[in-house]
């Protein structure tokens, strides 16, 4: 194989050869490509991320009609080089009564929860790091250490504004999660396996056709997954200062700031790997290394729908994201489940067409018909204005609610 | 969904459908009464079609009882086997789900109209109680008229659900299902004898009820263990469809009393039946069951309940009388059964002649009829008793919602007039037969057909056939039997002609009015039943008639017996049966045509005096109950429990430590009088004292010392249980 | 399968320490200067009041418990979705049963009023 | 000894050291992230023993989804953050030598067992392909039964505990 | 290979760990999580019987089982929360000694 089509196996092949050649038995050489992989692999993300900050910020000022960062180098594209360098020698405060062990264990599951996604997503037709027939359950129960590094960061850091953005950013994730979970069964069963590389192989159409209201809802719920603006609760300024990490400083606050940034495009990556066929597309089983070209154009694309909505759509009120989320999602997703999973058994697969159509025919009734009883039941009863307003904490002396114990 | 819509998939789909039919109203209808009547009536509607259609499968099927309609599923895992759960259709079952599903959808109807649907609702009305009717004032004139059932959801959630558990019993193909649609029953009598449990005395009923029938079935459950322990299976076919189990079980000797362990099973069995289908010891539950609605007293005293009991005694028939050929002797559970069956007969009949309460009547009328079948199967005569069976339910079903049509228009002239008095006492009645024509007409047809009437009703063929069974097989219960058809005739005759006949004798009676459709049409249609249900069971034997019927019934269902049923005619017991039938009913006409007033004494009472009295009190049965079972059963759980076992033996145990020990003390510090002494003598007295009242709070409350108690035990128990089984 | 494991386990264990490396340079390249205001809890500026970890309302606990139950059934339905090619269509509609009475639990919270954010 | 040996007793040290550090320690909060840790090692004993989904799942349900309804509750009851004193039972160490003792004996007894000693055979590919579970899930020869009765089970579950948990004051008349 | 007799250890001791927490915990939330360590232990036992027996019967039914588990333990951490949640409301303690209304 040459070197341009496959890079990645070619190297391998040739690392393999090599210490072989040295005399190493073959499972210590499988031991070392797998380490000498992983590591190439999760560095690559990371320095990715770099990459990324620059991007969003950029597309971001030209969304708010800003030049954005423009001083360093071309473009000001060493911008956030300059930031990493400054924020390696940045001072970490620990606050006072902090609870050290989650404190600090918090920024690491943050970071970690999001690279380990990558290790299920198949970026070749020949490159992906495991095959398991569990990706997909895999990727969400991941999302979850993810939950966890949230929660630990809000217990340990003891402040107020840190604990109360953490357990909203736990309700909201997990709440979000359950529409997710639901939606991403679709793709499982016209494949047939969990594992992230036979759902790729399986899309001879791309299952965004056959199933495009669930691409829809798997869409906005990773969206919510990463905290993104207009879900981005977990930091509303105006009422939790700057989220669950008020209290960090230093690298530990870029853990989560590359989290941040790193899990929008992991969205990505893993929206266009199960719904538009991965690194599908023409000559890509052939030279594998199109395929990974093709699966970066398009998680881009992806990943530049999230920032348009990130700039385009202000912030929702946590009330109103809860509702979206458990009375309009939650039941969409469990009807179209149970409308798919009947309407595909009857349909045979080999009619293609017929199966796309009538797929995309039953999704468009189902949102419309949620549309109208939305809207329907709106006029009944409107959402309340505001949410009633508590005290966020209370010292003991002041009375300011009737509840014992201020709660919020 | 072929599946589901072939035979087997409908006999599955039979008790399911009420089921579903209770759950829905019970979670989310029960809030409309119309949605929730709609959708118990469907779910009685569509098991009555699939009933209809299974047995219209089931007959096509030539030899039915060698291979029945069957489909089984596994159902728990036991060990590395599986206990299999499954539904079939033999020819008992063909006969029995006929006439469940028959008159569980007649009385699903008529409910409707019994509770008023439709009538508006009284504020006053609370649940628990009956409706006490509300104030309309209806073009111009103001009248109380009957108003709607404050629970109607709730009572056709309970009847779906009980209907589920009949069904089920019925379609079941082992004895595990049977029994559990038999204690979903209990349940079900329970909730619904108690259904208006505002009234003491429902609520008493519904405990005797429950409690009486108990007693039978824990001895069902014995033997239901031991048939599973003696076979390993609880299945029809694979327990009394091979005959060596059978000849191992009727030969094998049991632990108790030198019986075969086919004897005893059946005996346990029969216990059950005993006590769901009111026989003699137990009988005392049902005439107090008639607290429940009426639709209610149909359900449980004619169509369904009872005829459970009748039916696990019928479905185990050739396990009751393994080894038993036409001509040899009885077993023994068969004796037990035809003592009690025809002591019963005659002993329930002789009691509902000198009730006055019009449902009394019909439920001392049901045990007889009862006992006439169980004495039949005693007697050997199978198919008579299913043919009974049959029959009894379609007449005593009519007669029951009769009577609460009855009751219905007395009702209505108690509210119309605002009189005082008790509806259901026939002795305020009379001279309806002009007022509620369709409920006259129907409640002779059922009355003709319980006194077996002859020829044209049904009672008739089915208690011929009985009487001629029992004939055969013991003159001594022929006689009895032949003697409670004629007291049964007699009480007959009485009601009818102290309910319809000559004049009113109350002005509620006299303002009575025919009920609404909802409740004559199902009286209509069972009466049909109950005139044209004996025709199938004509024996071929009979003269001129015979020929005409192919009496597909009694060999239909002796198919399901190991031996041939030869019919021979012999003509006592026709005429006797001609005879007993007519001459009490004319003897109940002569002596109750002309009762002029309500407090007139019963000519019964004037001739017999102290002994209609005694029989009036039921022969003090309860009474007798009260003194030897109850008194006791408190006395030993208040006296002996509370106040000697707890308060004097041991508390005086742990007292007596403490001043044992203080005794000590002193002794030893009187005696010689040393500080040594005294601190040890203190120091065992204190000890004791602490001993005794460390004993005494050993219940702390604490839910992890409990915790740690059951885990010690656990972990002796397996310390023994290892050292056992090594 | 086990090698799947294995590539995953050093994958997760890299992933794992490659921030914790990180935070320990930066900790050792950055300066130590704390002072108690410095270290004292964020809150607007202003004295800290009350104790920080207050006490919350039941709502996130009914949202974690609704998300719970979801989460099981998802688990149950992971196997199920995997084998749906080879199903017949009873099989779907038994699992269109099971969703159904999930989807009554659903509502049932929904009627509670138990989803709505007070 | 093998890789797999070592990579098992360091996955039993952990779960064991965790475990009695979640059933031992003072503060609740830290018993919770305690567990989450031990219910990880779980994860991994479940990897090794090739059961791949049950492993992922016990991540998804036990840490994504109990450990943080525990930290809630923990929350919402809040006597237990400030916990003084001891939260331990007395006589506590008198369990703890039953215990001991009883799973000495446990493990004597077990050890009498032939089958103790097993060693186990490579797994068909079957075996470990979900669509096997799944389909024994809804075979009415299965365990079908069983499948519908957990969901009835959760919507019991739900049902009781929302009836339960959320305050009475709370609700909208 | 790892012999059988491991995992059962470990299960066992695992087991046997969260008893403990169950009986000796003060805190109701300590006892429910015994509780889960308790059920994992199960679960581990299952998982094995079924990785090593597996080819003796192949049934699924180890698996099956650990999946019921798993809804089993759903099910036990809700309702147990919400009951110590609503006890807290109740008796503001989570204390198992001071929940004592069985005392007799």
């Amino acid at each position: 194989m040459s070197f341009l089509a496959d890079p990645v196996n070619f190297i391998t092949q040739w690392l393999s050869t090599l210490l072989i050649g040295w005399g190493a038995s073959a499972s210590f050489t499988q031991l070392i490509l797998y380490i000498i992989g992983a590591g190439a692999l999760t560095l690559g993300a990371l320095f990715f991320t770099v990459f990324l900050i620059w991007l969003e910020r950029k597309i971001g000022g030209r969304f708010q009609d800003r030049l954005g960062p423009n001083r360093l180098g071309p473009w000001g594209i060493f911008q956030p080089i300059a930031d990493m360098l400054k924020i390696f020698t940045k001072e970490y405060i620990t606050p006072t009564g902090a609870d050290k062990v989650p404190f600090n264990l918090a920024p690491i599951l943050a970071v970690g929860g999001v690279l380990a996604m990558w290790a299920v997503i198949p970026y070749a037709s020949t490159v992906f790091g495991v095959n398991f027939n569990i990706g997909v359950v895999y990727l969400i129960a991941v999302g979850a250490i993810g939950d966890l590094g949230i929660i630990m960061a809000g217990l340990g850091s003891n402040n107020k504004y840190a604990l109360l953005s953490g357990f909203r950013a736990v309700a909201n994730l997990i709440s979000y999660e359950v529409p997710m979970v639901l939606v991403l069964l679709i793709p499982v069963l016209f494949s047939g396996s969990l594992g992230m590389n036979d759902i790729v192989k399986s899309q001879q159409t791309w299952n965004i056709f056959l199933a495009p209201l669930a691409a829809l809802i798997f869409f906005t719920t990773s969206i919510a997954e990463n905290g993104r603006a207009p879900f981005d609760l977990l930091e509303a300024d105006s009422e939790l200062v700057a989220g669950f990490n008020v209290e960090y400083s230093g690298l530990k606050f870029g853990m989560f700031y590359v989290a941040d940034f790193l899990h929008s495009f992991t969205a990505a990556l893993v929206f266009s790997t199960v719904f538009l066929g991965g690194w599908r597309g023409p000559g890509a089983e052939t030279i594998p290394i199109l395929g990974f070209v093709y699966l970066i154009l398009k998680s881009s694309l992806v990943y530049f729908l999230i920032l348009h909505i990130r700039f385009t759509i202000p912030r929702f009120r946590i009330d109103q994201m809860m509702d979206f989320n458990w009375k309009f999602l939650t039941p969409i997703s469990l009807v179209l489940l149970m409308v798919t999973i009947v309407i595909d058994k009857l349909i045979p697969t080999d009619l293609t067409f017929i199966r796309i159509s009538v797929h995309w025919a039953v999704n468009i009734l189902i949102w419309v018909a949620a549309d109208r009883i939305l809207s329907a039941a709106l006029k009944s009863h409107p959402a309340k204005v505001v949410a009633r307003p508590r005290p966020l904490a209370r010292p003991p002396h002041v009375a300011v609610d009737e509840k014992p114990g201020g709660e919020i | 969904m072929s599946a589901i819509l072939s035979p087997e998939g409908l006999l599955w789909l039979i008790p399911f459908v009420p089921f579903a039919a209770f759950g829905l109203i019970a979670i989310f209808t029960f809030r409309s009464r119309k949605l929730s009547h709609s959708l118990a009536l469907g779910a009685a509607g569509i098991s009555f079609i699939a009933s209809m259609v299974v047995i219209w499968n089931a007959l096509l099927i030539p030899d039915l009882a060698k291979n029945p309609i069957t489909s089984q599923v596994k159902w728990l895992p036991v060990g590395d086997s599986w206990l299999m759960f499954g539904v079939m259709a033999d020819p008992l079952t063909v006969v029995t789900l006929f006439f469940v599903a028959v008159t569980i959808l007649m009385i699903f109807i008529y409910s409707v109209g019994y509770h008023n649907f439709g009538a508006p609702a009284c504020n006053e009305d609370r649940p628990g109680l009956p409706p006490k009717g509300v104030i309309v004032t209806h073009n111009g004139h103001t009248q109380r008229v009957p108003s709607v059932e404050p629970m109607y959801a709730r009572f056709f959630a309970f009847i779906s659900l009980f209907g589920f558990a009949m069904f089920m019993l019925v379609v079941t193909d082992n004895l595990l299902g049977l029994y559990i649609g038999w204690e979903i029953m209990g349940l079900c009598s329970y909730l619904l004898i108690g259904f208006w449990y505002g009234k003491e005395s429902a609520r008493k009923a519904a405990i005797k009820a429950f409690i009486t029938t108990r007693i039978g079935d824990v001895f069902m459950l014995l033997g239901l263990a031991a048939l599973y322990s003696l076979t390993g299976t609880l299945n029809y076919q694979q327990i009394l469809g091979n005959p060596q189990t059978l000849n191992i079980l009727a030969t094998t000797i049991s632990p108790v009393a030198g019986l075969s362990w086919a004897g005893l099973i059946g005996l346990l069995l029969f216990a059950g039946t005993i006590g769901k289908s009111a026989q003699f010891p137990l009988h005392v539950w049902l005439p107090d069951a008639m607290e429940g609605p009426t639709p209610v007293s149909a359900m449980i005293h004619a169509a369904t309940m009872v005829s459970a009991g009748v039916y696990l005694v019928a479905r185990f028939f050739p396990l009751i009388s393994a080894g038993w050929q036409p001509g040899l002797p009885l077993t023994t559970p068969m004796l037990a059964m035809a003592a009690i069956g025809a002591f019963t007969a005659l002993f329930a009949a002789s009691i509902a002649m000198t009730q006055n309460d019009v449902k009394r009547v019909l439920a001392y009328s049901t045990i007889s009829q009862l006992g006439y079948m169980i004495a039949a199967l005693g007697v050997g005569a199978y198919s008579a008793a299913v043919f009974h069976l049959f029959t009894h339910a379609f007449f005593k079903a009519l007669l029951f919602l009769g009577s609460g049509s009855v009751i219905h228009g007395m009702e209505h002239g108690a509210m119309h007039t605002g009189e005082e008095i008790d509806t259901q006492d026939m002795r305020q009645m009379g001279g309806l037969r002009k007022k509620m024509p369709f409920t006259f007409w129907t409640f002779v047809a059922g009355g003709l057909a319980l006194s077996g009437f002859p020829l044209i009703t049904a009672g008739f063929w089915s208690k011929d056939a009985i009487l001629a069974g029992a004939f055969s097989e013991s003159t001594l219960v022929f006689i009895v039997l032949a003697a409670a058809a004629l007291l049964t005739a007699f009480y007959t005759a009485r009601q009818i002609s102290l309910v319809f006949l000559g004049a009113a004798r109350s002005k509620s009676a006299a303002h009575a009015v025919e009920s609404r459709p909802a409740m004559t049409v199902p009286l209509v249609i069972l009466a049909l039943f109950a005139i044209a249900a004996g025709w199938i069971g004509i024996p071929k034997t009979f003269p001129l008639l015979g020929r005409l019927s192919a009496d597909g019934f009694s060999s239909f269902i002796g198919s399901m017996l190991p031996y041939e049923v030869v019919e021979k005619l012999s003509s006592v017991p026709l005429i006797t049966s001609l005879f007993v039938a007519l001459g009490g009913l004319l003897l109940g006409w002569i002596a109750y045509r002309n009762i002029k007033k309500a407090t007139q004494k019963d000519p019964l009472e004037i001739s017999l005096g102290s002994v209609y009295r005694f029989v009036q009190h039921k022969y003090f049965v309860d009474e007798l109950y009260e003194i030897v079972f109850i008194r006791p059963s408190i006395w030993f759980a208040e006296v002996f429990v509370a106040k000697w076992m707890d308060q004097v033996v041991l508390d005086g145990i742990l007292n007596g430590i403490g001043k044992i020990g203080i005794g000590i003390g002193n002794v030893l510090r009187s005696g010689f009088d040393l500080p040594v002494v005294n601190g040890a003598a203190d120091g065992i007295a204190g000890g004791t004292r602490k001993m005794g009242s460390f004993l005494r709070k050993l219940e702390t409350g604490k839910v992890q010392q409990y915790m740690t108690g059951a885990l010690m035990g656990l972990v002796v128990l397996f310390i023994i249980l290892y050292s056992i089984f090594k | 399968m086990l090698n799947d494991w294995l590539y995953l386990g050093i994958f997760l264990i890299i992933a794992f320490a490659l921030p914790a490396v990180a935070i320990l340079i930066a900790g050792v390249l950055s300066p130590k200067k704390g002072n108690p205001i410095k270290n004292s809890i964020y809150e607007c500026g202003i004295e800290p009041i009350g104790e920080s970890r207050i006490q919350f309302k039941v709502q996130y606990y009914v949202y974690g418990l609704i998300f719970l139950i979801f989460d099981v059934e998802t688990v149950l339905l992971f196997p199920w979705a995997v084998a749906y090619k080879q199903l017949s269509l009873f099989a779907v509609f038994e699992a269109v049963l099971f969703i159904l009475i999930l989807a009554a639990a659903l509502l049932y919270a929904w009627r509670k009023g138990a989803l709505e954010w007070l | 000894m093998s890789g797999m040996q070592v990579i098992f007793l360091i996955a039993a040290a952990v779960t064991l050291g965790s475990a009695i550090a979640a059933v031992s320690a003072r503060k609740m909060l830290h018993a919770a992230l305690w567990l989450v840790l031990a219910l990880l090692g779980v994860a991994v004993i479940f990897a090794l023993l090739e059961a791949s989904f049950f492993a992922v799942v016990q991540v998804l349900v036990y840490i994504g989804a109990i450990s943080i309804l525990v930290i809630f509750a923990v929350m919402l009851s809040r006597t237990s953050l400030t916990d003084e004193g001891s939260q331990t039972n007395r006589g506590w160490w008198v369990a703890a030598l039953g215990l001991v003792i009883v799973l000495i004996g446990v493990v004597a007894a077990l050890s009498l067992w032939p089958k103790w000693t097993a060693m186990p055979g490579a797994l068909p590919a079957a075996a470990t392909d979900m669509a096997t579970l799944g389909k024994q899930l809804v075979d009415p020869n299965g365990y079908l039964l069983p499948f519908e009765l957990s969901s009835i089970l959760l919507l019991a579950a739900l049902v009781g505990a929302i009836y339960t948990a959320v305050d009475k004051k709370e609700e909208k008349p | 290979m790892i012999p059988l007799s491991w995992y059962l250890i470990l299960a066992a001791a695992l087991m046997s760990i969260g008893l403990f927490g169950v009986i000796t915990r003060k805190n109701l939330v300590g006892a429910l999580i015994g509780i889960e360590l308790m059920l994992n232990a199960v679960n581990i036992n299952l998982v094995a019987f079924w990785r090593y027996f597996h080819n003796a019967r192949p049934e699924m039914d180890g698996l099956v089982f650990v999946a019921l588990i798993f809804v089993v333990a759903a099910g036990e951490t809700a309702i147990g929360l919400a009951l110590i949640i609503s006890a807290y409301r109740s008796r503001k303690t989570v204390d198992v000694n001071e929940l004592n209304l069985l005392k007799g």
